[in-house]
C-alpha cells in the first residue's frame, strides 16, 4: 500500500557543454527510483522526480532552484553538477530551507555554505592532497611533477588543495593551465617537456584528459600518466592511444568482479547508451540516500526539514561505497589508485586516507 | 544668368590639384577659382576627374598634390566634416541619400551643424534644446517649402521618385547654409522638361547670392545657366572660361562635344 | 518583317498597392529599333523589367520569337539570347573590368575562348577608356565609365534582341553620340534594339517605331518621325 | 632554440588547421557574400559523416573523406534555403541570426541523435613522428601535420586559380555582388548560390574529419570555437580572399602558440583576437589590398 | 497609418501611464516566485537588449559584443561591493561609467571598421573581457566567481525575493527608455541614424561620425554596464561564463526578432526570446531545437522583426513606395 508520492527535484545539465554529465544523471536517478518504487518505494512512498535543464549555467540554475523551493510539493533537490551552480544555489536553499544534495560538487566551501548543502562526491581538498602525498610520493616516489589543469572553479580548487600538500611534502610542480574549451594541447606540451617533470598530471574531466595524454604520446613524449578527476572513465580507455601507463585516484571502481555493480553498469549502458562514469553512479546513490533518509523519519511528517535533518544523520552503503556526512555536509571518501592493466581499470593499490 | 559684378572675390581656390590612383593619373595639375556669386560649370568627357576633384574639394579625397583653399584658409587636408564646418555643401553623383528617414529628417541632418545642443541637453530638455529644435524644424520646413518637397516632408525619402530625391539632396545640402554649393550632374536621368525646372531653380538659388559649382553633361543646361566653365580631360584642365569661349574651343569640341549632335543647339 | 519578335500583351504590374503597368502592349519586330518614352516613374524601366522576368506580373503575357517566356526563369530567358542593359548600371564592383565582360558572356554558355576574345576586344574598340581600365575593378570606374563597362557586358553575349535602360545616362555627349550610332549599327548588322531613353529626341529621331508611356498606360505610338513631331510629344517630352 | 622551433611548428600546425577552416569559410563568404555562424556545425557534420564511415564501411580514409564532403555539402544545401535563400535583399543580420538559430539547432539535434558524449575518432593516420634535423637543432613532425599542410597548400592553390582563372568562378563571385546584375546576365542564381555554398561546406567537412583525427575525438560541442577561427582567419584575409584568408589562419596559429609559449594557455583566445583587432587596426582590409570603393 | 497608431498617439500619455502602472502591481498579483523572477528576467534582458539596440538599430554599427560591456557592468558592481561595500545605487552609474570607457577604448580604434569587420572586433573583444575576468584571480575571483553579492536597499524591501528585486529592474527599464527616447529624439539621435544610413553622406553634412560613433558606442555600453550592475546581486555570484558569446548572441537575436532600430522592439524580444525558452522546458533537450526553429520562422515571416514597420529598412526586399501625385512635384516654390 501506497502513503503517497514524495517529489524530488532535480537540476542537470542536460544540454551545453556538461550535456554528457547531465544525461548520465538523468538516466541515473531514473533507474534509483523505478528500481526503489518497484521495492515498495520509501517506507511505503513512491518517489518521482522532476529534472531541470540547467544547461551548465549558475544563473539559470538558481532559476530552476527557486522553482523547486517555491513549490511545497518538492521535498528535496538532486544536483547540480558543477560546483559552481550548486554554490550559486547555496543562499536559495538556504533561504528556503530545502536540501540541495549535489552527486559531484566536490569544491571544499560549497557544503559548508549551508546546512541544507550536501555533496556526496568528497572534498576535493581530500583527493587532491591524497594525489600529491600517496601516489606522487608514496607510491610512485617523484619528487618533480608537471601539472596540466583545466582553469575552472572545480581545476582551481583542485590545484590548490594539491600545492598546499605537494609543498608539503617536498614535490617540486610545474602548472599549466587552460580554458575548458581548449582542444589543442601540442604547446602546452612542448612548454611542460621541456621543464622535464618525471610525471605528467593533468586535472580535469572528459575530452581534454584523453586530448593531453594523446598529445604527449604523439610528441613521442614516454612519461607517466596520472589524472585526478575523470576517475575509472571507461570513454577515456577508448579515446586514448596509449593508456597503458595511466594512473587515476578515484573514489569508486566499477569491479568487473562485483556482479551488483556490473549488472547496474550494463543496465546504464544499455539506457544511456554509453558507459557511466563514477558521476552517474554518484547520482544513482542520492536517491537512494533520499529512500533512506526518509526510512530514517519513520511514522514522522515528511518535512524538508525532517530530510535534512535525516540525512545529516545518515549511515548508508551505496554504490560508491560507504556514506556518512560530516558537519559541513560532505564527505570523506576512501581512495584508490587505479591503473590500466592490459586495456581495462584495476586497482592498484587501496588507501584509506583518514587513516 | 547670374550678374557678373566687377570686383570678383574669390571663394574657393585650387592650386595644382593632383589625385593618382596608383599610376592613374585621375586629376593631374588643375587650378580653379570660383569667386562669389559664380555659378561654375564643369564639364568633360567621362572619367575626366570631375567627380574627383569634387571629393578632393571636400575633403573625401586628399589630394596627391596641390592645396585648395576656402575662403583664403587652406583646407586641404581637412576631414570631410570639417569641410562641412566650413559651410561646404555638395550632392553626390550616385545620391547618397538617407533613405530610410523621412524628408523631413533628411533636412535635418543638414542643420546639424546649425545647432549645437549635445546629449545632456536632449535628457534634460534644456533651453538650448529647446532653441535647437524650433530652429532646425523652422529651417528644414522652409528650405522644404522652398523647394517644393513640403508636402513630402514625411515620406520616406527613398520612397520618391528619382527627380524629387535629387532634390531633396539638394534641399539637404542647402540646410547647412552653405557658402558654396557644389552639385554633381543634378540633372542626370531627368527629362528635359525636369532639368529646365531645376535649372530654373539653380538661377533662383543663385539670384539668392548662393554661390553654386556644378558638373553637368547636359550642355543646355550648363551653357544657359554657368557663367564660368572649366573643362577637364583626363584629368587636367584643357579650358577655364566662359560659355561662349567654351563653346568655340575645338578642343573642348573634339574631346567633348563630338559632332554636337547631342550637344546640340546649345553650343551652336 | 513577318511576325514580332518580342510581343508583350497586356502587361499589368503592382508593386504593393501601386499600379506601375496597366494593360500595356509593345510589339518589337526584328531589325527594328523600338524606343520607349516617357517621364520619370512611368514604368519604362518596369516594363524591361517584366520582360526579364525580375519583376512579378499581375496580368498579362510575354512572348519571344512566339515562345512564351511570361513565368520564365530570369536566366533562362537571358539564354534565349535577350541581354538586358539595366538602368543604375549595376556593374559588379568587386570583379576587374575584363571580368565584369567575361560576366556577360553567361548568356552563351557554350560560347568559345577565341569568339570570347574577339568581342572583347571589339568592346574595347567601342570603348578604350575600358581597355585602359581593364584591370581595375568596377566599383571604381567614374560614373561614365561604368556606364560604357554596363553596355559593353551587355553586347558581350552578342544577343539577338538588346534591351538598354537609359544608356546614355552620365555620358558626355561625344559618348552618347557614339552609343547612338552604335545603336544604328547594331540595327543595321540585323539584330533587334528595345531602347529608354530621357533624351527624346535623339531616341526617336533613329527609333523605328516608338511608345509613349504615362502613368503605366501605353498613350501613344507612331513611328519614330511620327513621335518628333506630333505636338503633344513636343510639349512633354522634348521640352520645346 | 630548439624549443622555440618547436612551438613554432606547433604554431604552424595549429595555423594550418585554422587556414584550411579558413578557406572553405571564404568560398562561403566569397559566394553568398554573407557570413556564417553555423560553419562550426557543417565542420561537425563532417566529421560525423567521416565517423560512421569508419563504422560501417572499415578503415577507408578515402571514402570517410568522401562521406565528410557529402555530408557537409547536403547540409550545406539546408543551411543555404533555410539562412539564405530568402535574405539576400535583406539586412545582413538577418540572414546572420538565421545562421545562429541553425547552428543552435543543428547542436542540439546532434546531440540528441548521436548522443551527447564525446566519440573516440579512429586514428586511422599513421601517427609517426618525422624529426626534421637542422645540425643541432631538431623539429618533430608529425604525418597528419603535415598532410593538412600540403592539403591547404593544394586547396588554397587550386581554388584560387579556380575562382580568378575560370568562367565558372566569375560566376560565383558575380553572383555575391549583385543578384539582379547576374540574372541579368544569364547566370541561374540560386543554383550558384547553393553550389558555391556548399562548395565551401564541403571544405568545412574535410577541415572537419582531419579535425577530428587530429584530435581523436567528434562530439557535438567542440566546433564552435573552431568556427569563431575560422571567421578570425577569414576576416584577417579580406573575407574573400582564399589565399590570404588561409595566411591569417596560420598567423593566428603561430601568434596563439608563441603567446602560450610566453604566458599561459588559457590566453589561446586572447592572443589570435587582439593579433586580429590589432592589424584590423592598422588595416581595415585586413591583409587584402584596399578595394577600389569610391563615391 | 493604423487605427491602433491612431489610437495610441491620440492616448499616449494616459496608455502608458496605464502600462506602468499594470507593471507595478505585476509582482504582488502574480505570486509565483518563479514567475516574478521570470518577469524580472524579461525586464533585464529588455534594458540590455534595448542598450544594443542604441548600438546595431540606431547608428547601424554591428556590435556583437555587448556581453562584455554587461560583464564590465556586473564585475564592477560584485567586486566594489563585496570588497569595498559601496552602496548598490552609488554603484549603477559607477558600472556604466566603467562599462563606458570600455565602450569607448573598443570604439577609437575601430572607427573605420564597419559591417562584419566590427563585429568580429566587438566579438573579440567581448572574449577578452571575459578571459581576463576568468584569469585575474586576485581581483575577480577568476574561475571561482564572486559569491555573495549583497542584496541592494531599496526602502527597507527584501530584495532576496524577486518580487521587490523587480522593482529595481523596472526602475532601470522606465528611466532607460525615458532617457533614450529623448536622446534619439534629438540632434545626437538624428546624427546617430544618419550614420547608419550613409556614413559619407552624413560626413559631407558635418556630421563627426568619429565622435558620434564613439558616442554611441559609451551609450549603448553605459546602460549595459547599469544592467549588469544590477545582474550581479540579482543572481548573486557571477563567474565568467555567464557572459560568454552565447550570451551576446541571445541579445542579439531579441532585438533582431522583436524589432531593431524600435524601442519597442527589444522589450518585445525579451518577452519572446525569454516566455519560449522558459516555456518550452518541458521538451527537455528538442527545447533548443524548436526555440532555434521558431527563431528562424521568424525570421521567414517578419525579418524586420515584430515591432518593425512593414516598410522598414530590415523588411528586406525593395522600398515600398507611396503613390506620389506628380504634379504636385514638379513646381520649385
Ligand atoms: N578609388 C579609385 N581607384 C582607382 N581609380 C579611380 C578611383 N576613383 C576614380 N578613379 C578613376 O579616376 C578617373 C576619374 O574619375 P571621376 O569619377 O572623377 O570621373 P568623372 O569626371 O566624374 O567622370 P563621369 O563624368 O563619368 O562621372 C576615372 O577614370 C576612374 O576610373
Ligand atoms: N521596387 C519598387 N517598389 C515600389 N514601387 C516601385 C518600384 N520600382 C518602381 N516603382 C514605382 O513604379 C513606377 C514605375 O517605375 P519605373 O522605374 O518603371 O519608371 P521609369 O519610367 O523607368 O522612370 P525613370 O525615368 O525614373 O527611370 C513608379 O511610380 C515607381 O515609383
Ligand atoms: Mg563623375
Ligand atoms: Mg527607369
Amino acid at each position: 500500500e501506497s502513503k503517497g508520492t514524495i517529489k524530488l527535484g532535480g537540476l542537470a545539465p542536460l544540454t551545453g557543454n556538461y550535456a554528457e554529465y547531465g544525461k548520465g544523471f538523468q538516466i541515473a536517478w531514473q533507474m534509483a527510483i523505478d528500481e526503489i518504487n518497484a521495492n515498495g518505494g520509501a517506507n511505503g512512498y513512491q518517489l518521482s522526480i522532476d529534472v531541470k535543464d540547467t544547461q551548465g549555467d549558475p544563473v539559470v540554475s538558481s532559476t530552476m532552484a527557486t522553482s523547486f523551493a517555491e513549490d511545497d510539493e518538492i521535498m528535496a533537490i538532486l544536483g547540480d553538477f558543477s560546483s559552481g551552480a550548486c554554490k550559486a544555489n547555496a543562499p536559495i536553499v538556504d533561504r528556503y530551507g530545502i536540501v540541495q544534495l549535489s552527486p559531484t560538487a566536490s569544491a571544499p566551501d560549497y557544503a559548508g555554505m549551508s546546512p541544507y548543502c550536501f555533496s556526496i562526491m568528497g572534498r576535493q581538498d581530500k583527493e587532491a592532497p591524497f594525489l600529491a602525498t600517496y601516489v606522487l610520493k608514496k607510491y610512485l616516489g617523484v619528487s618533480k611533477v608537471a601539472v596540466i589543469r583545466v582553469d575552472s572553479d572545480w581545476g582551481m580548487a583542485a590545484f590548490n588543495n594539491f600545492k598546499a600538500q605537494a609543498d608539503i611534502e617536498g614535490l617540486e610542480v610545474i602548472e599549466e593551465k587552460y580554458k575548458s574549451d581548449e582542444t589543442d594541447f601540442s604547446s602546452i606540451i612542448t612548454k611542460v617537456k621541456a621543464t622535464d617533470p618525471e610525471v605528467l598530471v593533468v586535472m580535469d574531466q572528459g575530452l581534454p584528459v584523453s586530448a593531453i595524454f594523446n598529445a604527449a604520446d604523439s610528441a613521442g613524449w614516454d612519461i607517466q600518466h596520472l589524472a585526478l578527476g575523470p576517475g575509472t572513465s571507461e570513454q577515456l580507455l577508448e579515446q586514448l592511444i596509449n593508456p597503458d601507463n595511466l594512473i587515476v585516484t578515484s573514489p569508486f571502481f566499477f569491479n568487473p568482479e562485483d556482479a551488483t555493480l556490473t549488472a547496474w553498469k550494463d543496465e546504464f549502458n544499455a539506457l544511456a547508451g554509453f558507459q557511466p562514469t563514477v558521476h552517474p553512479a554518484c547520482a544513482f546513490d542520492t536517491a537512494y540516500l533520499i529512500k533512506t533518509a526518509i526510512e530514517a523519519i519513520g511514522d514522522g511528517e515528511i518535512t524538508r526539514e525532517a530530510i535534512r535533518d535525516a540525512l545529516q544523520n545518515i549511515d548508508m552503503n551505496g554504490l560508491t561505497g560507504h556514506i556518512q556526512f560530516e558537519e559541513a555536509g560532505d564527505i570523506t571518501r576512501d581512495y584508490l589508485i587505479c591503473g590500466v592493466v592490459d586495456g581495462n581499470w584495476k586497482v592498484l593499490e587501496g588507501f584509506d586516507y583518514s587513516k | 544668368m547670374a550678374e557678373q559684378t566687377l570686383t570678383r572675390v574669390p571663394l574657393l581656390e585650387a592650386q595644382g590639384i593632383c589625385k593618382y590612383f596608383g599610376g592613374l593619373k585621375a586629376v593631374d595639375h588643375v587650378d580653379m577659382t570660383i569667386c562669389q556669386g559664380d555659378i561654375f560649370g564643369i564639364i568633360g568627357p567621362n572619367g575626366a576627374g570631375k567627380t574627383t576633384f569634387f571629393n578632393i574639394c571636400t575633403g573625401i579625397f586628399t589630394p596627391t598634390q596641390g592645396r585648395i583653399f576656402f575662403c583664403g584658409e587652406d583646407i586641404t587636408a581637412m576631414s570631410p566634416e570639417a569641410v562641412a564646418q566650413k559651410r561646404i555643401a555638395r550632392t553626390f553623383q550616385n545620391l547618397q541619400l538617407f533613405k530610410f528617414m523621412t524628408v523631413l529628417e533628411n533636412v535635418k541632418i543638414g542643420c546639424h551643424i546649425k545647432t549645437k545642443s549635445n546629449m545632456f541637453d536632449a535628457i534634460l530638455h534644456t533651453p538650448t534644446f529647446k532653441r535647437d529644435e524650433a530652429f532646425t524644424t523652422e529651417k528644414s520646413l522652409e528650405i522644404l517649402k522652398r523647394i517644393g518637397l513640403f508636402d513630402f516632408r514625411d515620406t520616406l525619402a527613398g520612397n520618391l521618385s528619382y527627380g524629387m530625391q535629387r532634390k531633396v539632396e539638394i534641399a539637404r545640402a542647402l540646410a547647412l547654409d552653405p557658402k558654396i554649393l557644389l552639385l554633381d550632374e543634378p540633372a542626370a536621368g531627368m527629362n528635359p522638361l525636369e532639368t529646365k525646372a531645376l535649372m530654373e531653380f539653380i538661377q533662383a538659388l543663385n539670384a539668392d547670392g548662393y554661390t553654386i559649382a556644378v558638373i553637368e553633361h547636359d550642355m543646355k543646361f550648363v551653357m544657359n545657366s554657368c557663367n564660368r566653365i572649366l573643362v577637364l580631360n583626363f584629368g587636367q584642365k584643357i579650358l577655364e572660361g566662359t560659355p561662349a569661349e567654351v563653346k568655340t574651343n575645338p578642343e573642348v569640341q573634339s574631346a567633348y562635344f563630338g559632332k554636337g549632335m547631342v550637344a546640340g543647339e546649345a553650343i551652336r | 518583317m513577318s511576325k514580332p519578335m518580342l510581343k508583350v500583351e497586356n502587361l499589368s504590374v503592382h508593386y504593393g498597392y501601386i499600379n506601375a503597368l496597366s494593360d500595356v502592349s509593345i510589339e518589337v519586330n526584328e531589325g527594328e529599333i523600338i524606343t520607349l518614352i516617357g517621364g520619370n516613374g512611368a514604368g519604362k524601366t518596369t516594363t524591361l523589367m517584366s520582360v526579364s522576368n525580375l519583376v512579378e506580373k499581375s496580368g498579362g503575357r510575354v512572348l519571344f520569337r512566339e515562345e512564351d517566356i511570361t513565368n520564365k526563369a530570369p536566366d533562362k530567358i537571358v539564354k534565349l539570347g535577350i541581354s538586358h542593359v539595366p538602368e543604375g548600371r549595376k556593374i559588379f564592383p568587386q570583379l576587374t573590368v575584363y571580368e565584369n565582360l567575361i560576366a556577360g558572356t553567361f548568356g552563351k554558355p557554350k560560347m568559345g575562348k577565341q569568339k570570347i576574345e574577339a568581342l572583347v576586344e571589339e568592346n574595347y574598340v567601342l570603348f578604350p577608356r575600358l581597355k585602359e581600365r581593364m584591370k581595375q575593378t568596377g566599383g571604381s570606374l567614374s560614373g561614365g565609365e561604368q556606364q560604357m563597362l554596363a553596355i559593353a557586358r551587355g553586347l558581350m553575349m552578342d544577343p539577338a534582341l538588346i534591351m538598354l535602360d537609359e544608356p546614355s545616362l552620365g555620358l558626355a555627349p561625344i559618348i552618347v553620340e557614339e552609343i547612338f550610332t552604335l545603336i544604328a549599327k547594331i540595327r543595321d548588322i540585323g539584330k533587334t534594339v528595345l531602347l529608354i531613353e530621357q533624351n527624346a529626341s535623339m531616341a526617336l529621331s533613329i527609333a523605328d517605331r516608338g511608345y509613349v508611356l504615362e502613368i503605366g498606360h501605353v498613350t501613344l505610338t507612331g513611328t519614330g518621325q511620327e513621335l518628333l513631331v506630333n505636338p503633344e510629344v513636343k510639349r512633354a517630352y522634348l521640352g520645346v | 632554440m630548439e624549443y622555440l622551433l618547436n612551438q613554432l611548428v606547433n604554431g604552424i600546425c595549429q595555423g594550418s588547421i585554422y587556414a584550411l577552416m579558413a578557406i572553405g569559410y571564404s568560398v562561403i563568404v566569397g559566394v553568398v557574400g554573407m557570413v556564417t555562424f553555423t560553419y562550426g556545425e557543417i565542420m561537425m557534420i563532417g566529421a560525423f559523416g567521416a565517423f560512421y564511415s569508419f563504422q560501417f564501411f572499415g578503415n577507408n580514409l578515402a571514402l570517410a573523406i568522401v562521406m565528410a564532403f557529402a555530408s557537409s555539402f547536403l547540409l550545406g544545401i539546408v543551411v543555404y534555403k533555410v539562412c539564405y535563400e530568402r535574405f539576400f535583399n535583406a539586412p545582413r543580420h538577418i540572414a546572420l541570426l538565421c545562421t545562429i538559430g541553425f547552428s543552435m539547432l543543428m547542436k542540439n539535434l546532434v546531440q540528441i541523435v548521436f548522443g551527447p558524449e564525446q566519440k573516440p575518432m579512429i586514428n586511422i593516420i599513421n601517427n609517426a613522428t618525422y624529426t626534421l634535423r637542422l645540425g643541432s637543432v631538431a623539429v618533430d613532425f608529425k604525418l597528419l601535420q603535415i598532410v593538412v599542410m600540403l592539403l591547404v597548400i593544394l586547396f588554397a592553390v587550386s581554388l584560387t586559380l579556380f575562382f580568378n582563372r575560370t568562367r565558372w568562378g566569375v560566376a560565383l563571385r558575380a553572383v555575391s555582388q549583385n543578384k539582379q546584375a547576374a540574372y541579368m546576365m544569364g547566370i541561374n542564381v540560386k543554383r550558384t548560390a547553393m553550389l558555391g555554398n556548399c562548395i565551401g561546406c564541403g571544405f568545412g567537412g574535410i577541415a572537419g574529419i582531419l579535425l577530428s583525427i587530429y584530435y581523436y575525438t567528434v562530439s557535438s560541442t567542440i566546433w564552435g570555437n573552431f568556427s569563431m577561427k575560422a571567421f578570425s582567419a577569414s576576416v584577417l584575409g579580406g573575407l574573400v580572399d582564399l589565399r590570404l584568408s588561409a595566411l591569417g589562419g596560420l598567423c593566428m596559429g603561430i601568434i596563439e602558440n608563441l603567446g602560450i609559449t610566453i604566458s599561459s594557455a588559457t590566453f589561446r583566445d586572447v592572443f589570435s583576437f587582439a593579433f586580429l583587432i590589432v592589424i584590423l587596426v592598422i588595416r581595415p582590409q585586413g591583409f587584402a589590398a584596399k578595394k577600389g570603393s569610391r563615391v | 497609418m493604423s487605427k491602433v497608431q491612431a489610437f495610441y498617439h491620440k492616448h499616449r500619455t494616459i496608455l502608458l501611464l496605464a502600462v506602468f502602472a499594470a507593471l507595478c502591481v505585476l509582482p504582488f498579483v502574480v505570486t509565483k516566485a518563479l514567475f516574478v523572477r521570470y518577469a524580472c528576467n524579461i525586464l533585464l534582458f529588455a534594458t540590455l537588449a534595448g542598450s544594443l539596440n542604441a548600438i546595431n538599430g540606431y547608428s547601424g554599427q554591428m556590435c556583437l559584443g555587448q556581453a562584455g560591456f554587461f560583464a564590465i557592468g556586473a564585475y564592477v558592481c560584485a567586486i566594489f561591493s563585496t570588497r569595498f561595500g559601496v552602496n548598490f545605487w552609488l554603484l549603477l552609474p559607477i558600472s556604466g561609467v566603467f562599462a563606458a570607457m570600455v565602450g569607448l577604448l573598443v570604439a577609437l580604434p575601430t572607427l573605420k571598421l564597419q559591417g562584419i569587420y566590427l563585429s568580429i572586433v566587438t566579438l573579440g573583444a567581448s572574449e577578452i573581457i571575459r578571459i581576463i575576468a576568468q584569469t585575474w584571480e586576485p581581483v575577480t575571483g577568476g574561475a571561482l566567481g564572486i559569491k555573495n553579492i549583497p542584496y541592494p536597499w531599496l526602502f527597507g524591501l527584501d530584495t532576496f525575493r524577486p518580487k521587490y528585486y523587480y522593482f529595481i529592474f523596472l526602475l532601470i527599464g522606465v528611466l532607460f527608455l525615458l532617457v533614450t527616447n529623448r536622446v534619439l529624439k534629438s540632434r545626437v539621435g538624428r546624427a546617430w541614424i544618419s550614420i547608419r544610413e550613409d556614413q559619407i553622406a552624413a560626413k559631407s553634412l558635418g556630421v563627426q561620425t568619429s565622435f558620434y560613433k564613439s558616442l554611441n558606442f559609451m551609450y549603448g555600453a553605459f546602460w549595459a554596464g547599469v544592467v549588469g550592475c544590477a545582474y550581479a546581486p540579482f543572481v548573486n555570484y557571477i563567474e565568467a561564463s555567464q557572459f560568454s558569446t552565447d550570451t551576446g548572441f541571445n541579445v542579439l537575436a531579441m532585438i533582431v526578432i522583436g524589432g531593431q532600430g524600435t524601442l519597442l522592439g527589444p522589450i518585445l524580444g525579451s518577452m519572446i526570446v525569454t516566455v519560449l525558452t522558459e516555456s518550452l522546458r518541458f521538451l527537455d533537450n528538442w527545447r533548443y531545437v524548436i526555440y532555434a526553429v521558431i527563431i528562424i520562422m521568424m525570421m521567414w515571416l517578419r525579418p524586420q522583426g515584430i515591432a518593425g514597420a512593414s516598410h522598414s529598412v530590415l523588411a528586406g526586399g525593395k522600398i515600398k513606395r507611396k503613390p506620389v501625385r506628380r504634379e504636385g512635384a514638379r513646381s520649385h516654390g
